[in-house]
């Protein structure tokens, strides 16, 4: 990423000459006010900053940006975005996409950009539905969700983004509701320091579609959320409850404390960003309606990206073959000279 | 011993696909270019990686033509078959001319192997092959006799008995040996043992030759004058990677090169990974569609984009390839034809991609297509395909085939200092930008690319504003926005040059060809003007837009052929252009056109008769 | 109070993506059509789902044509214009006939909304509606007061107001309002609040109507006359359900949809996944490729297989579309085309993936193209498809788009049973069984399918043995396969009816168009004839193979004319076919041809003129 | 499936009259003699066995096998028998890919497959190299595999394919080496009888441009495979050393036995076909070199299939509103009639 230089940013620098064109209500206002807000904060340079998106209500996002953008086609923008990160890497380069743009259509390019550790900031805005089509269902909607394409409703088992970009390799995942402005911002400036391929699940609603998808996991309290935080506990409803493995590996809720029928804080399991693989998919499973659903910076590791390799390559190669000599390209091979008499010499 | 001067001869190694025929092949077209013939080379493989051995489907054949004349083709009919084995044999005999003469390794001819090649006897002793000049020698034994007491295995003995056929050939036409010796040497270095084997097997070929009296002539072809300069021997692909680097330079640009492997484009990705000290950066995607996302990303940044592949994985990129017209980005797209539809004839060449390369996508989407004629010549198709992606802001196809990317040739280097430069300049001045205004000449926007201050903006798929690349639905503005992606391909028509015509401007008949056909159409117009027939051939490099050459002749002629690998691709876009009523030739076999199969077909036409009816969709003339 | 006797009337309300228009359009349609009018719609909406309130890109329209005589379009240009705020005023007012009628919602005409729409001043004030019949009315206010005292909140009270327009154009138009104020209760029979509310609002307009003296006349158009027969209100995308269900239901074999969806294509997936006790299987597959994929194994497993899209999604089908070709196995493909290049205009109209259809794969890969030409005639088309696929194995392209998908007309319900069947039979004896083996009259081999004892066999991508369906690279028999393929294809001119021809057989000028201008091409032909003038029309159902009975007529014409909504995609075809120097009407607008539009470009090829040269890549007659 | 009446069938019953066309010493070779083998064991029936494969040497394997065949295009297998299956639920689908094939262009319709429990048996020919294109590096080669398209070393990171297929849903998942004819044999019997998405990785050699990649893998005695017997401890080494759960949930290798310094069989874990999914992730993760490799059924999970839930909703819709009725469908809507006077009545 650029080095940011501290210039004074407000929203308002981050915000272009475009009328935003979502529906009223839509989630991604929140989300897009929140990057604004965050860029600026961070001071990042615009014309360093780039987002690329495919289609998808949620990829009309770069629109709006007064920074550098490319709406692409359906699916595509996590390739797009690796063939631009590794030619430039002196751009900070942000990938929206949607359930249906990162997850069907474009799930095989998420996984391969992730896997290869690229470069990029991956938001995908997961509102469980195709709102731009009108309503069809997702990778991510729930069995039997009723939709156009569904009258009877959905019958195949969703995806679980988190646990797919943990098995594809990201190496910063994270997640956050688009209701929740201050961990939005938490995460995004997280993520901006992170090298490597960053995915972030943003919970949106799409009011006109699939309206309150995501109304039974807002609240740390009453117990829908954990709020992670490094090397704290993974408790939740105000610290009255935790997680704890259980046998079999199976993670269990558990009243905490010392009393009767109680577990030890000392049983319950603690987050660590860094921690094991295993911890990880632990994390990526806690899902409605057993279990709270874990909210903040789930993983992190650190991995050379395929840019820093790709273009270590290249210098090892000058470095150990010289600058390349066009001429003893062109001469390479077997060369013979034909002299002025047309015969060879 | 007598000596036998020949102008021109046409050899065949054919064998299993373990017995190294390319590698004999490869080395015996080295020797003829060394003596300064001018050769063709023509390798044919199947598309099983090793196919058991003996097997009908697991032959590899390799032929070269060598003259002491220029030529343009690896020659129709062998004079000269090595086989290797019955198989080989079986599957290349009906290609050697009559009273031609066959070199065949006895050894190889026992129950098993004839079996499986299909033959009932043993055509070494059913008098099948008397018309033909036999040289039945025990490969296979000669060369264990070479090697003995050699350490190597038994199995790695028989490995070298190519060399062994590559002596005894070496021998036949007088062939300098000393040179080849030190080449086999350095491709051994790191298996000297190896090495020492084959220089063996390879010496006792040669003496073979000399000592066995059955070979009592020995055959020279004289070398052939050539424009004075530097030549080095040069496949289509590896002249293809060389011109991308070359034309990233003139640019003064870094190339990205982004590929899905498929046969017979891989090759390319292969080459110029390894020329990673040139700055070149390549990237193997996870399949075509990405491998072009990922192109169109590298050109919005600012380098030379350059995807290829073949049939099967153009027809996926269409789409993107959509997303760069509409964006106007400047990506080149290769795409090595082979045999279709689908899976095709993957290894078998083929011209069958143009209707695809004109019109493949959804939409009004017009590009610019070019297609290389012969090895040497994708050079120079890259380096233009470079100069007008960039110049015009578009993307560009370039199309080859499996003929010229394996295909060999000498080639003329070109001094690079005098290739002129067409260095890319991208827009700083933020001063009154608008994303979509347009260069007077070209009609070409400025390529801005992220990291300019002050000129940060958005493109995308969606129709743009003609002026601020703003959304766009407005219904004039589309019409207008789809005319001028249109009129854009038509300028670059101001680029292109001389038609290249051989023959006269008018006269009975006019050929016209476009990529890899260029040897076999060029050589048979020679042969039928030598002749003093009325036939010239206009070889067409741009398609798209079409050679604007052709519309001041094409008029002149009693009858329009247009010659093809495909069912008459081209000929459908002369027709409806120029309102002619050409003909096709046309041949769909996964080979490329024989001279004589040309030379026919024209005399066809030069013998009056009812061209064919044109009421009905083009039906193609067929060859026999 | 007079009552006025009209003709036709063109009526379009516009309005905000919220504000209803598409529902009031609808129900005024049905009231039309209830009349006995004959009617044609259009609806015209944004790309995005609910643009904010106000803004000018997030205006919706719908145009209904209702008439006493037979039409075909939905009219030029609107006779009444119903605006429901400033931005739809703005919008819409350029296609409103000079001294043409206005109903302005004036509650919307606030300052905010002025400048949303970016009025200076007050249009209702400033003077600039003056040439029109203004009339000025406040329906949020009168909606409001009717709703007083409901319990609706003021929020969904506002939600109303488009039941006061319809109300008004009701009594303006002589509608008689009870079997509406009947759909509306059965429509909200889930929320009676709503549907009572509905229907005070409604009948608040009609009465504003009659009492308010503002409106003196009634306008009345009397009824059509039709054949005779059972109608119904259908859409393309409605009517192409239909007709897949009843293919299947006559070849005798389940349906299996699969699709991804996409604008305009997405509402048939949307139909025939209701129609499961149908037995229709339908599938929302990740991409298209997939979907494409999934039909070709539901083809091979001997379902009627079918997938539809648009331009983007066919684009991505082409490998596989290759596939279907090269096994030879029956795939119905829909391309419901929207506007082009890449993304485009999504939720507007256009021509041009014809070239796309016909050669948008690699390969000499051939396949049937046909076009439907208005809303009912998919349904005909569908079975068509249906019918040609299995019958001769191969994947149809079957082109419809936006404006027919989602445009609507009065259709006459077909008789089923007069239908006539195709029933599939599947191959189940062995005895003699070649994979390849073809039938004489079709050039179709046997539909063998998974779960036939003794039938065992293997197909796939790679060119077959012509008659063993085994892997074949020999060159002979791929030229054959390739020719079998193209010859099949044109085998189906044997199953076309006659051309569907307008005015005589020779004469001035010929108009060819295919697919959904059929509708303004076959008016503008009416009107011109009725002056005498000497112009056909013939209109294509078939392109590939291209309808037989155009060979016969071409040429009897001074002049052709190609009218289409591309750059002339059709009419190279023709010009390639024909040598016929026929000029293009182009248009690439995102929108349908007008019937002025049409005429004007049939009168200037009537009055002598030079034709525009041909010696260049066709270039399109643009239209004023 | 097809109830399998037991026909006496014999592994030439299987065997087609086409020349198997793969390189002398090709693991394909092992696979496709089990594969016949055990369908001839089982007694299938062949006209209700479809093999249907992408492109590359393995997808060649339908020609060699006497049933029904399809070797479609590279990729997209998975979509093209889901197709088949869903619409004729009484064949027996394989389904034959590679690791380039089924990883990496076919990436995406296989976790689809996967996801939507597809009855499909899927079989991934995983020689960690694109074989049938010459040799470039594939999707599962290990990072700095030098081939023709990375002369210095590939640098991506590599795809695990269980951990893939766990996190796209695949209900039952198992692993066995070419070499292992026993072994393949086992889990062709139990992935026959599983009802949904079956996902067998085959390691298997390419001798021509990967030659050994897997020969660290073989061997449970020598410590560098573990052979999974369901209930059975994760144990190898002929039962010296175990997998135990270390703390922050990483995997340790430990002794087994009592004796000082050794860890008692009671903590070693216990193999559980139908474990948790947190378990079966931890035998994803055991991979070399630190670990030896489970070989065997590592997951199993009965959950509805897509085909039968399809089907199930068509049954249901006609139990509902009856078997459609054609004419019912055509005159639905506002319809109307034109009398002989041409006018609407
Ligand atoms: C190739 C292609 N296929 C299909 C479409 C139609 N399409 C546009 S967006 C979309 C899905 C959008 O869903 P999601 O990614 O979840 O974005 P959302 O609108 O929900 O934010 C689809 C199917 C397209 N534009 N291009
Ligand atoms: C669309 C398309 N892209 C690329 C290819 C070329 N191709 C054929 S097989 C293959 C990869 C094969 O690797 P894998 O799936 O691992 O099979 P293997 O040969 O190793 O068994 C590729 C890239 C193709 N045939 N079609
Ligand atoms: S449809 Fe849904 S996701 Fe799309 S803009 Fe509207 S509210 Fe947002
Ligand atoms: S190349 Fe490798 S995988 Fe392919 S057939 Fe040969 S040995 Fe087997
Ligand atoms: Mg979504
Ligand atoms: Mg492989």
């Amino acid at each position: 990423m650029s080095e940011a230089i501290k210039i004074k940013l407000s929203k308002k620098d981050l915000e272009s000459d475009q009328d935003v064109r979502w529906c009223p209500g839509c989630g991604d206002y929140a989300i897009l006010a929140t990057v604004q807000r965050t860029l600026a904060q961070i001071g990042v340079k615009r014309e360093n900053t780039v987002f690329i998106s495919g289609i998808g209500c949620s990829s009309r996002f770069p629109y709006y940006m007064n920074t550098y953008g490319f709406h692409t086609i359906h699916g595509r923008a996590p390739a797009i975005a690796s063939g631009l990160k590794v030619t430039r890497p002196d751009l900070d380069v942000w990938v929206i996409t949607g359930d249906g743009d990162g997850l069907s259509i474009g799930g095989n390019h998420m996984i391969h950009a992730l896997r290869r550790n690229m470069d990029l900031k991956i938001i995908l805005f997961n509102n469980q539905i195709y709102g731009l089509t009108k309503g069809q269902y997702s990778p991510t909607s729930a069995p039997g969700t009723r939709a156009p394409s569904t009258p009877t409703g959905s019958i195949d088992h969703p995806l679980n983004p988190i646990s797919l970009a943990l098995g594809a390799g990201a190496t910063f995942i994270a997640r956050a509701v688009d209701t929740d402005a201050k961990l939005m911002g938490t995460i995004l400036q997280e993520a901006y320091t992170h090298k490597g391929a960053v995915f972030i699940e943003m919970l949106q609603n799409c009011p006109v579609f699939n309206d309150g998808v995501w109304d039974g996991v807002k609240g740390d309290p009453v117990g829908k959320q954990i709020t992670l935080v490094d090397g704290k506990p993974l408790v939740f409803a105000g610290g009255t409850k935790g997680i704890k493995l259980g046998p079999g590996l199976v993670p269990q809720i558990v009243d905490v404390g010392n009393g009767p029928g109680q577990t030890p804080p000392s049983e319950i399991l603690v987050h660590t960003e860094r921690g094991s693989g295993l911890y990880a998919h632990l994390l990526a499973q806690l899902a409605q309606p057993e279990f709270p659903i874990p909210m903040g910076v789930l993983y992190r590791n650190d991995k050379p990206t395929y840019g820093e390799l790709a273009i270590q390559q290249i210098d090892d190669a000058i470095a150990r073959q010289g600058k390349g000599d066009l001429d003893k390209l062109m001469y390479s091979g077997m060369v013979w000279e034909v002299g002025a008499d047309g015969t060879r010499h | 011993m007598d000596t036998k001067h020949l102008d021109r001869v046409v050899i065949r190694f054919a064998g299993d696909s373990g017995d190294g025929m390319q590698l004999t092949g490869t080395e015996f077209a080295k020797a003829a270019a060394e003596a300064g013939n001018d050769i063709s080379t023509f390798p044919d493989f199947p598309a099983e990686i090793r196919a058991p051995a003996g097997s009908l489907f697991g032959v590899s054949g390799f032929q070269l033509h060598f003259s002491s004349s220029e030529i343009h083709t690896p020659g129709d009919a062998p004079d000269v078959l090595v086989a290797m084995n019955p198989a080989a044999l079986k599957t290349n005999l009906k290609d050697l001319v009559d009273t031609g003469t066959l070199i065949i390794n006895t050894g190889a001819f026992i129950e098993a192997n004839l079996k499986k090649a299909g033959y009932a006897a043993n055509p070494l002793e059913d008098g099948s092959l008397d018309k033909y000049k036999v040289h039945a020698v025990d490969i296979n034994h000669l060369t264990m006799a070479a090697l003995d007491g050699s350490e190597l295995s038994n199995k790695d003995k028989g490995r070298a008995k190519n060399f062994f056929a590559l002596g005894l050939v070496f021998w036949m036409y007088g062939r300098e040996p000393e040179s080849e010796i030190r080449r086999i040497h350095q491709q051994f270095t790191k298996k000297p043992a190896f090495g020492e084997a084959n220089v063996k097997v390879f010496k006792a070929g040669y003496h073979y030759g000399e000592t066995a009296e059955v070979f009592q002539t020995v055959y020279k072809v004289p070398a052939a004058t050539f424009q004075p300069g530097m030549y080095r021997n040069i496949t289509g692909n590896e002249a293809i990677a060389l011109g991308l680097i070359i034309g990233a330079e003139l640019a003064g640009k870094k190339l990205f090169y982004s590929g899905y492997p498929i046969t017979p484009a891989s090759s390319i990705l292969h080459s110029l990974a390894k020329y990673k000290n040139f700055g070149a950066l390549t990237f193997q995607a996870e399949d075509e569609i990405a491998a072009m996302g990922a192109a169109i990303g590298a050109a919005y940044g600012g380098s030379i984009a350059v995807t290829a592949s073949s049939g099967p994985g153009i027809a996926l990129k269409g789409e993107a390839i959509g997303l760069a017209i509409m964006t106007e980005l400047p990506v080149v797209v290769l795409n090595i034809q082979r045999g279709g539809p689908s899976t095709g004839l993957p290894t078998k060449t083929e011209q069958s991609d143009l209707s695809q390369a004109l019109y493949g996508r959804n939409g009004e989407a017009p590009m610019p297509v070019l297609a290389a004629r012969s090895p040497g010549d994708t050079f120079y198709c890259a380096i233009e395909a470079v100069k007008i992606a960039t110049r015009y802001m578009v993307p560009v196809m370039l199309l080859s085939d499996g003929y010229i990317a394996n295909g060999s040739e000498p080639w003329q280097l070109p001094n690079l200092a005098t290739l002129p430069r067409f260095d890319v300049i991208h827009r700083t001045d933020p001063s009154n930008y608008f994303v979509y205004a347009r260069d007077q000449r070209t009609l070409a926007r400025a390529w801005v690319t992220p990291g300019t201050p002050g000129l940060e903006h958005r493109i995308g798929g969606i129709e743009k504003d003609a002026l601020t690349g703003n959304i766009s639905y407005a219904p004039d503005n589309h019409e207008k926005q789809t005319r001028v992606r249109a009129e854009k391909i038509q300028r670059i028509a101001q680029e292109i040059g001389e038609l290249d015509l051989a023959g006269g401007e008018s006269g009975d008949v006019l050929v016209i060809g476009w990529g890899g056909t260029y040897g076999a159409l060029r050589q048979a117009q020679q042969q039928l003007a030598a002749q003093g027939k009325q036939v010239s051939h206009a070889h067409l490099r741009w398609i798209s837009p079409l050679e604007p050459g052709l519309a001041k002749i094409i008029k002149n002629y009693k009858r329009v052929i247009v010659a093809e690998l495909n069912m008459g691709q081209l000929r459908q876009v002369i027709r409806a252009t120029f309102l002619v009523d050409a003909v096709g030739l046309n041949k769909i076999q996964g080979l490329p056109f024989k001279v004589r199969e040309v030379v026919e077909a024209i005399e066809n036409q030069l013998v009056p008769q009812p061209t064919e009816s044109t009421a009905v969709a083009p039906k193609p003339l067929a060859i026999a």
